[in-house]
């Protein structure tokens, strides 16, 4: 159960983003909404890349207790970790180029509210 | 390997055939006519102006648009234009295939 | 030529890339030599993608392993399974890289003169290497999660150029744009982490022998199908599509059709290599087939009634991707059956001739609406008229980009949609005839476009466009003219395998080993 | 028009902390291949150092001292360097991103233990620098750019 967590955290997670891009009409809002749901996408992922008596794949921090023999059976592979950190990575562009045009409209149109910001339509 | 799709070939010659058709018309007609009267526009029996003379876009398919009211009403409610709107057809369309996927097993 | 060819997966990725990056470095220096760099960078990549476009379509695919001591070894020695990231180009990939690199081509030439001299126009150019690596990368890769992250690149750098202009609702289709697109992003990852979580893969091939349809795969499935078809904009998820391209640069607009049929060739990988067979073939294809019809039938008609010549293109961009989906969403639903063989496939090549056709008479058109902007500086057809008088190039080149897409021969659009309509009318008559009124009122709506813009007597007193601009359209006119008049000659060489490629999963499967 | 800069308490420390946190950036960025950490989380440690600058001096005061547009030249050499040594595998060794340095004792050893070589990471260093100049650059030149509209747009 106790290892279940993570997974009802991604998915409250995305809801939540999911309710704050549908129904949440401040543009600045709709992006934080896009964030969120992307850390619940993040946390999904880390959350896969956890494996039961795992270690962290760096030399220099060991635990005492492991012998180098079982170091390539117990060494977890990182690749969620790098994915998640691509992922980061994409996600802060996005936000800045979002968080850019949203400046540049409420300097076109006055306002922040969706309803309004709809000069293309039909 | 298929036979070749279609023959453009006959295409060009009928589109040449045509222009020399059209090259012999023209060609049969008075070279000394200047044009006058015949050859201006005219709008109720007066004179256009040359700005009225051309059609303007949205007067084109007036008729078309006009039968067809109830479809565009309803597409331009549609077409809101809110963004929030945008993303709610993308999920709904997301959930109803992913329900659809679902049904179908149960079915089988 | 030999060592060229081994390494050219990675290096036609890495060239734009680069050219990318030093971009702002040579803008420094010298104003005029950025802009020949980028041509020739462009140039350079076109002629590198038909180099291997022959090899492939000679010797069949190629496999790249990054980091490998050698390339063609996919498996590490000590792994049973991929673990590095491969590049997988076939036929498929090719064919749409030649689009890719051929509309970008024509677009930087165009925006040469189009877009004006001045501060913006290095990082212009830098964005449009970006958004030419973000579809070679999405086209050549035959990994999962790297298909997310070019997929990413090329939203990222399509939004930036789409509010280039930075002037009145730019910013707001370009919001638009990144909004959803980047919600779909997040569903795309969110399908790849469900594949991770289950098969410990990333590759697509290895993901595709290990797959076993579980309640996950369904999810990821409905995940990906929709993401994708939303990006390349099928209706009723296609309301970014008017709004990003009317108000983008014409060469980007041009280039942002190239970039959603990148999505649609992802769609169409994930379809038939990553779950192939094991799908529910009816549903998926009958789904596409729906998608296709929507698009074909609402874009058309809500393009009729536009007053924006660009809004009214990006609609008739709708309605034609409907082609696409259709053709090859009829393939998918006949995948396995013996009907496949004889019109399943004449089906399928319909709709990849479909792709290359649209996205040259597309492009045009978008470059000949951004010719009358340049000059006119209004969208608005109302204002437009007696053009023909002085932009003589231009209005040639209107006509046949509006008669290649009202499919009318002897032009190309007529070759792919002939095709389409033999082989979806054995599925069900109906198909076609949908399919043939929806090509009458594209007729019809170029006529009115063709009579407000061009015809009529002389109200602007424009001149022509520059020349550079006249070239970048001559370039996609030439490949119309040339596809419509051997359309045979491309679809036996170009189209046909790039069909067969994608029919045939098993042959995907085994260049990847293990 | 509202002050921009912030009261001197708050400058000072930014100026004691600015270098202090570049340092840290530079050793997440210089351990990247050893310890957790690397060129992107290094780069953002770097860029929010930048950051304090903006908030403390202002915009202005950050632009003084060097342009967005050199700080984007910056950030492309990053870029460039990343691909030239991604693409020196190619030539040097066998494939894209090839490791050519691994095991090449171009510093010599480790001193006072002498088994392995003291660049461990092969190329790995070299490409999280690259990466680091990369974020820096982007990031830095991405806060200053919208700190400057933000100001455009209040005004």
């Amino acid at each position: 159960m106790i290892y279940n967590i993570p997974f009802f955290t991604v998915i409250a997670l995305i809801a939540i983003g999911m309710y704050a891009v549908i129904f949440k009409r401040n543009l600045v809002k709709i992006a934080i909404g896009i964030s969120i749901i992307e850390s619940g996408v993040n946390l999904f992922l880390i959350t896969l890349g956890y494996r039961e008596g795992g270690i962290a794949p760096i030399f220099t921090n060991l635990p005492p207790e492991i012998t180098p023999s079982d170091i390539p059976e117990k060494m977890v592979m990182p690749v969620p970790q790098a994915l998640t950190l691509t992922s980061i990575v994409i996600g802060v562009a996005v936000l800045a180029l979002i968080l850019a045009f949203i400046m540049r409209i409420y300097k076109e149109y006055g306002t922040l509210d969706a309803r309004e910001v709809r000069r293309l339509r039909e | 390997m298929y036979e070749i799709v279609w023959q453009p070939i006959i295409w060009i010659i009928s589109f040449v055939v045509i222009a020399i058709v059209a090259y012999i018309i023209r060609a049969s007609g008075k070279a000394d006519y200047k044009g006058g009267e015949q050859g201006k526009p005219f709008l109720s029996g007066n004179e256009a102006p040359k700005e009225e003379m051309h059609i303007r876009a949205s007067n084109i398919y007036w008729g078309f648009l006009h039968s067809l009211k109830g479809y565009y009403n309803s597409m331009k409610k549609m077409h809101s234009g809110i963004i929030n709107d945008y993303v709610s057809w993308f999920i709904l369309i997301t959930a109803i295939i992913f329900i659809s996927l679902f049904l179908m097993e149960v079915i089988k | 030529m030999n060592w060229f060819i081994t390494h050219s997966p990675a290096l036609l990725i890495l060239l734009p890339l680069l050219a990318a990056f030093l971009m702002p470095i040579i803008d420094k220096i010298n104003k005029k030599a950025r802009n020949i760099f980028a041509i020739l960078i462009f140039i350079i990549v076109e002629i590198l993608v038909i180099i291997l476009a022959f090899d492939i379509i000679k010797n069949g695919m190629h496999v790249y392993a990054i980091g490998e001591k050698n390339p063609l070894q996919t498996i590490p020695g000590q792994a049973a399974v991929p673990i590095r990231i491969v590049l997988q180009i076939d036929a498929m990939g090719i064919f749409m890289g030649i689009i890719s690199a051929t509309v970008c081509l024509a677009a930087s030439l165009y925006s040469l003169a189009y877009i004006e001299e001045g501060k913006g126009k290095g990082k212009f150019y830098t964005l449009l290497l970006l958004i030419l690596v973000g579809m070679l990368g999405m086209e050549f890769t035959g990994d999962i999660f790297n298909l997310f992250v070019f997929y990413e690149i090329l939203s990222i750098a399509s939004a930036a150029l789409i509010a280039y202009s930075r002037k009145g609702e730019a910013s707001e289709g370009a919001f638009k744009f990144l909004v959803i697109s980047s919600i779909s992003a997040l569903f795309i990852l969110f399908s790849i982490a469900l594949f991770y979580g289950q098969y410990d893969l990333l590759n697509i091939a290895a993901l595709a022998k290990n797959m076993k349809y579980t309640h996950l795969d369904k999810i990821a499935l409905a995940l990906l199908v929709s993401a994708f078809a939303m990006k390349c904009g099928s209706v009723p998820m296609h309301f970014w599509c008017p709004d990003a391209y009317s108000v983008a640069p014409s060469s980007i607009t041009a280039t942002l059709v190239a970039g959603s049929q990148a999505s649609l060739y992802a769609l169409f990988r994930v379809c038939f290599t990553l779950y192939g067979v094991k799908l529910d073939l009816q549903l998926i294809g009958g789904a596409l087939i729906i998608f296709g019809l929507l698009s074909m039938f609402v874009g058309v008609t809500m393009a009729i009634p536009q007053k924006d010549i660009k809004r009214l293109m990006a609609y008739h961009a709708i309605s034609q991707t409907g082609y696409m989906l259709l053709g090859v969403g009829a393939g998918l639903y006949l995948l396995g059956k013996p009907e496949f063989d004889s019109y399943g496939i004449r089906a399928m090549e319909g709709g990849i001739f479909h792709i290359i056709n649209h996205a040259m008479y597309k492009g045009l058109l978008f470059l000949t609406a951004g010719a009358i902007f340049y000059r006119l500086k209004t969208r608005n057809l109302n204002e437009m008229g007696g053009l023909a008088h002085r932009m003589k190039y231009t209005s040639i080149f209107f006509i046949i980009g509006a008669l290649a897409i009202a499919g009318v021969p002897p032009f190309n659009g007529f070759a792919s949609k002939l095709i389409i309509y033999e082989s979806v009318y054995k599925i069900s008559p109906i198909l076609s005839i949908i399919a043939m009124l929806v090509s009458i009122l594209t007729l019809a709506s170029f006529v009115k476009v063709f009579h407000s813009a061009f015809m009529g007597p002389k109200i602007h007193d424009v001149e022509e466009v520059p020349k550079s601009m006249l070239i970048g359209m001559g370039v996609l006119t030439f490949v119309i003219i040339f596809f419509g008049l051997f359309p045979g000659f491309i679809v036996n060489n170009l189209v046909h395998p790039a069909a067969t490629a994608l029919a045939e999963q098993a042959k995907y499967l085994q260049a990847i080993g293990g | 028009m509202k002050k921009e800069e912030m009261t001197v308490i708050v400058k000072t420390i930014a100026g004691v902390l600015f270098p202090i946190a570049m340092i840290f950036s530079f050793y997440v960025i210089m351990h990247g291949h050893l310890t957790p950490g690397g060129g992107f989380q290094g780069g953002a440690i770097g860029a929010s150092a930048v950051a304090l600058l903006v908030v403390a001096f202002g915009v202005k005061y950050v632009e003084k001292k060097s342009s967005e547009e050199n700080i984007s030249t910056f950030e492309s050499i990053g870029g460039v360097i990343f691909v030239l040594v991604a693409l020196l595998g190619i030539f040097i060794s066998a494939t894209f991103l090839t490791n050519f340095l691994v095991g090449k004792e171009i510093f010599g050893k480790i001193p006072g233990w002498g088994e392995a070589p003291l660049n461990s990471g092969g190329i790995l260093p070299i490409l999280n620098i690259a990466v680091g100049m990369k974020v820096i650059g982007g990031l830095s030149a991405v806060l200053m750019i919208i700190a400057l509209a933000a100001r455009e747009v209040e005004e």
